[in-house]
């Protein structure tokens, strides 16, 4: 795994991007160990800020050459609130690349890229290695409406094989990614889906992308203290090699894990057959 | 997963690599740092606090585990525990709650696996432990005998004795003297035991006074205070576990009392001198110094680590540099001055 | 000062204006905001809370008393009192420390000059009282019979004993149950009685069962936790008073978690049900909204006046617009929603 | 006295002035009840900050036509480092005017004014105002350093009897203020003294303008939690009209008081014969 840097980056460029800020840090050092489904985890103020607590988003893009790493990102709180108010010039503290990110195929293969509004930032640089490789992607694009999507364009300068979804019709098929999904993995043949999104979406399309032979990677956001591995709060029930299901910490094990591993229905809960589960009985 | 998908990490690998380029490396002279914990000398005041960093081998691609004077670990108990449910956290101002429930491999695999890799790295380290009975601690202390690097066990009282309807053991000098005088009985007679005490009492000085009394050679404080959040948008408390544990700058003010109050009452007599490991919300080395004026003998950095994860090394920078600039001459002189 | 020169103000003068500009007019219907506390209904259930609003007057330049549920009073005491010496105030991270000493004119000043102007304003007094003996409760609450305004006397018993060594009443259910006993004894029948709690108990669950088992009327909660902050330039305590409580938004998790705590026994039917006044570091109308769903009836808004001095107004309205975007036809029905 | 007004004030100037930073701010409404002494409470951060008490300036011009006033501060800690960074179209907070201004002579008078560092901010327009109304004042005007001084130019464009000192000599005498003073003060045959500074200075002030039979007003900077009366946190022993002492409060009460009546060796301590002091005994 790359080792993670942690610098204090300057914003060398911010944009809207339909419901979402773009945003390009200089961040000296990252980009050239950033592979696709990295995140990177961003300090919200200085050093007497009221929020401690990093925020992680994918990084979208990285470009060693001009040392920059972007991301895209929804105003959802307070933290990223303040992160829509900073401008370009300003400097924020990042660390960089975290996490495991998504396992690449060693030969040439059809994949399918599934995505859920921000959800798809990491997935263009990843289709690009993958076609790179040899490979061929097609992309199924969803969100609620036609400005939550992101990056159909980027999608399509990429591939032809595009599919887009919106909950409320406002743009391509109305409906969940997974309407349209069985068919584009038949049409692909597809051998693997990748997959980045809201918890319900990540499930349905793992089962989807089992009952059509694929492998199905995806990428999940669990919420995080410390990014580094350090605090277990971050933890997701899954079954390891062993058989043995254990909770393990999507920041450091994740965000990208084998779809058919996470037991997405156990989430929030304390299975009973999960490592450790008896000795919570006690207190 | 060997089955043609590259690039499944082993995120373990920190060992893999020589010092990292972000780790700071400690000048040699300037000012003594070293500082005792019962018949372990640390060459420096600065530790992590336990559950803030793992058993130290992710934060060692931050920084060098032997820069610091030790690493205290997540509180390990006798047999794997899964934690509670997520959500396991929430921020809070100046804070966060935790509720993580002590998931951990368990004694045996901590020793196996975890301890060697620390030791072999050169990192002393300061073992926490906690069960839900007296022969828990009992047992855990048994094996932590001759395992490598350990300097100190630290016994979090704070965690529910299950004899007692689940009421925590450090909310009781009867309870908390029991846990203590037992570990000190099975512990290494060269190894210190840490009372780690919780601030959520009528009166801190008399659980510190019953665990001196039992033997601790040290005390630890504070752990968290007990919290909640609740979600105003599912109108539901945010953490599974409802309640959970405030840390944080928030809580600091909260955490130099107590260090000062249990000082003052070993200056007055009321209970035997042994040192403090204080803690709650240090971000900086002033942070720190606060802690060391009011009384500790030594700090731990918990929750600033996932704001700023090379923090314990930077935190002993400015400490140092705080205390020449002070014209102390060693670590000791400062240790509370704020009482003078 | 009539020698010559003018420009000395009058700085009580808030009653020779008409309302301030930055009144926010509270809109009529919407939804039903009365909340009960004993035998008093209170129009809405935002109040200042003790010490942070003095007796209204200042802040009537900022908003009507009359526009919120209730003024609590800075806590009165039989005489006047100086107050400890300054530093009286720290601020620390997302809080502040505060040793005021209970600074205030006594309670016939009180009672003859400040208690009639905000009767005459339209305002809805909580007296907040303190002593250090039961007798002294007992003598304020009598004064305060029959005096204009009065909604209800809120009992401060986190003050020092004289009779115990100083340790404050709210640390001992038996203390808290002979005060609280006494006041309501000695109170007007249809004044509500009022237990201010401190946090810093082992407990809290014990001392609000035995203030509600002396007859109060509701339970407010929480006062300050104790803490301190060293000034690492002087190596002394920044407060003269070495000690101070600690509020604002840092405290929150640790007051909602009190307030969700003791609605839960009353729940659970380890005490009778009465109100609770919630209060620590309410910031927003959501923050008050937390308070409610963990079980307020009412709350109080202190530290975050010094922040906002419309801040009563401001949440009220919030907390309205909040109460209404959940669907709640009524205050009442979301009181203590989280436990559902 | 002038009710408060709290807006939202835009910067609409920023400069620095020596070792401080001078700010203007467009805060509608304020500046028409503006008198000299007042001071503006200006909130650190918005709704997330983690610093919760407003800071004290002493408003150092107030232009009714263009609605501004400004202030001129030093970076002191935490919060005025957050108002250092802060940008002209940025905007703060504030509460304002607060406080007890300078108490204007009824007839002209000859005045001395005497600060320290910025202290002289009130300075000017009070000085103006006097000369207005036909009285004639002088300026004294110390701090440790010259860069430390200010206004020494706007004090010039009121009178020439202006004389400075520095505490290293870098400009004007070396020294205090309080060495030139008695010696102005006998020139100009003073009827009021002026002052604002730290709290040694205002003590050594008030003497020195006793023993020359002038009258003598001060400005004092006590820590303040609330700026509006409610807390109780920035009281001072001063004699009151009735022979009686008492903890008054700097913010309402000051921070502009007849200096004759401040404690000024008492100031920290509780003295035995103020009111209230036997109420301590107790606990
Ligand atoms: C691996 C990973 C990658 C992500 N990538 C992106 C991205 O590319 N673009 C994007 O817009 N968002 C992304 N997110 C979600 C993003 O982290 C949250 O939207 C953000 O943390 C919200 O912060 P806030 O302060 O605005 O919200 P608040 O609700 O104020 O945050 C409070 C706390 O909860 C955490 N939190 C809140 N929402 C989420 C969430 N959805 N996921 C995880 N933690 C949360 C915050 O980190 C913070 O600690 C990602 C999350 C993870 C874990
Ligand atoms: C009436 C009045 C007028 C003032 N006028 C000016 C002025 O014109 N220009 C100027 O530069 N400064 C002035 N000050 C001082 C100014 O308020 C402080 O420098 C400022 O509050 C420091 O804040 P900080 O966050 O940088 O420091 P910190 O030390 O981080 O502040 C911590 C707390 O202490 C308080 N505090 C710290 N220093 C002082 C101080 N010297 N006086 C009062 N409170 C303090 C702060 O308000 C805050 O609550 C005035 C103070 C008062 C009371
Ligand atoms: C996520 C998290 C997990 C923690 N786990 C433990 C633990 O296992 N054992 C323990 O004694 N303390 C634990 N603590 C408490 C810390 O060690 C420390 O006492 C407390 O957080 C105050 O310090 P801080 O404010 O620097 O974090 C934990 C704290 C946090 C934030
Ligand atoms: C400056 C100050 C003075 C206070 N004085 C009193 C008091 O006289 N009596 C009392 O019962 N509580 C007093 N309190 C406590 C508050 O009423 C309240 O319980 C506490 O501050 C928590 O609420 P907050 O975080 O909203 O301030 C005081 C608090 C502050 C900050
Ligand atoms: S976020 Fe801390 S372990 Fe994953
Ligand atoms: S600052 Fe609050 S009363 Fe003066």
């Amino acid at each position: 795994m790359a080792l993670p840097l942690q610098v204090q980056a300057e914003i060398v460029g911010r944009e809207p991007a339909g419901a979402y800020h773009r945003m390009v840090l200089r961040a000296p050092g990252i980009a050239a160990r950033v592979e696709p489904g990295h995140f990177v985890a961003v300090a919200i103020g200085g050093a007497d800020s009221a929020m401690l607590l990093r925020r992680a988003f994918s990084i979208h893009r990285a470009d060693p050459a001009a040392e920059t790493i972007d991301v895209v990102f929804a105003e959802a709180g307070r933290g990223t609130r303040e992160l829509a108010r900073l401008r370009v010039g300003d400097s924020v503290n990042v660390v960089a690349p975290l996490g495991t990110p998504f396992p690449l195929p060693a030969e040439p293969v059809s994949a399918v890229m599934v995505a859920g509004g921000y959800g798809s930032a990491p997935m263009f640089a990843l289709a690009e290695k993958i076609v790179a490789d040899g490979g061929s992607v097609a992309f199924v694009l969803g969100a609620a409406t036609a400005e939550r999507l992101y990056g159909v364009d980027q999608a399509l300068a990429i591939t032809e094989d595009v599919v887009v979804t919106t909950d409320d019709g406002s743009e391509g098929v109305r409906g969940f990614v997974t309407g349209p999904l069985p068919e584009v993995l038949t049409a692909v043949q597809a051998g693997v889906v990748y997959a980045c999104g809201p918890m319900g979406m990540l499930r349905a399309v793992t089962e989807v992308a089992t009952e059509h032979d694929a492998r199905v990677f995806t990428a999940v956001e669990e919420s995080m203290a410390c990014g580094v591995g350090v605090c277990m709060t971050c933890v997701l029930p899954v079954v390891g090699d062993d058989g043995v299901s254990r909770f393990v910490r999507s920041c450091v094990d994740g965000p990208c894990f084998d779809g058919t591993k996470v037991r997405w229905d156990d989430a929030g809960t304390i299975p009973a057959d999960i490592e450790g589960a008896a000795a919570m009985g006690a207190h | 997963m060997t089955d043609g998908y590259g690039g499944f990490a082993d995120n373990d690998d920190a060992g893999d690599f020589d010092a990292p380029p972000s780790t700071i490396m400690l000048p040699g002279g300037g000012i003594d740092l070293a500082t005792r914990l019962g018949s372990t000398l640390l060459p420096n005041p600065v530790t992590t606090a336990s559950g803030c960093a793992g058993y130290g081998k992710e934060l060692a691609k931050f920084f060098e585990p032997a820069a610091i004077g030790a690493v205290v670990t997540k509180t390990i108990m006798p047999y794997p525990r899964s934690g509670r449910a997520t959500p396991r956290m929430a921020e809070t101002p100046s804070g966060m709650l935790n509720s993580i429930g002590l998931q951990g491999p368990g004694i045996d695999a901590f020793v196996e696996r975890d301890l060697p890799w620390l030791a072999a790295r050169g990192g002393r380290t300061i073992v926490s432990i906690a069960g839900g009975h007296v022969d828990d601690f009992v047992a855990l202390t048994e094996r932590l005998k001759g395992a490598p690097g350990v300097v100190g066990i630290e016994a979090n009282i704070s965690c529910p004795n299950v004899a007692n309807r689940g009421q925590v053991f450090a909310c009781n000098p009867a309870t908390s003297y029991d846990v203590i005088r037992a570990v000190r009985d099975a512990a290494d007679p060269l190894v210190p035991v840490l009372a780690k005490l919780s601030p959520d009492v009528t009166s801190i000085v008399d659980i510190a006074r019953a665990c001196v009394e039992a033997g601790a050679d040290g005390l630890s404080m504070i752990n968290t205070l007990l919290g909640m959040v609740i979600d105003t948008d599912t109108m539901k408390p945010v953490l599974a576990g409802v309640t959970g544990g405030l840390s944080g700058p928030a809580v600091r003010p909260v955490a130099v009392r107590c260090v000062h109050q249990v000082h003052a009452a070993m200056l007055d007599g009321q209970m035997a001198r042994v040192p403090i490991v204080g803690m709650g919300g240090i971000r900086t080395g002033l942070d720190a110094l606060e802690f060391i004026l009011a009384g500790a003998a030594a700090v731990s950095v918990g929750t600033v680590i996932f704001n700023d994860p090379s923090a314990p090394v930077r935190i002993l920078d400015e400490l140092r540099a705080a205390l020449i600039a002070r014209g102390f001459g060693s670590l000791e002189a400062a240790i509370g001055y704020a009482h003078r």
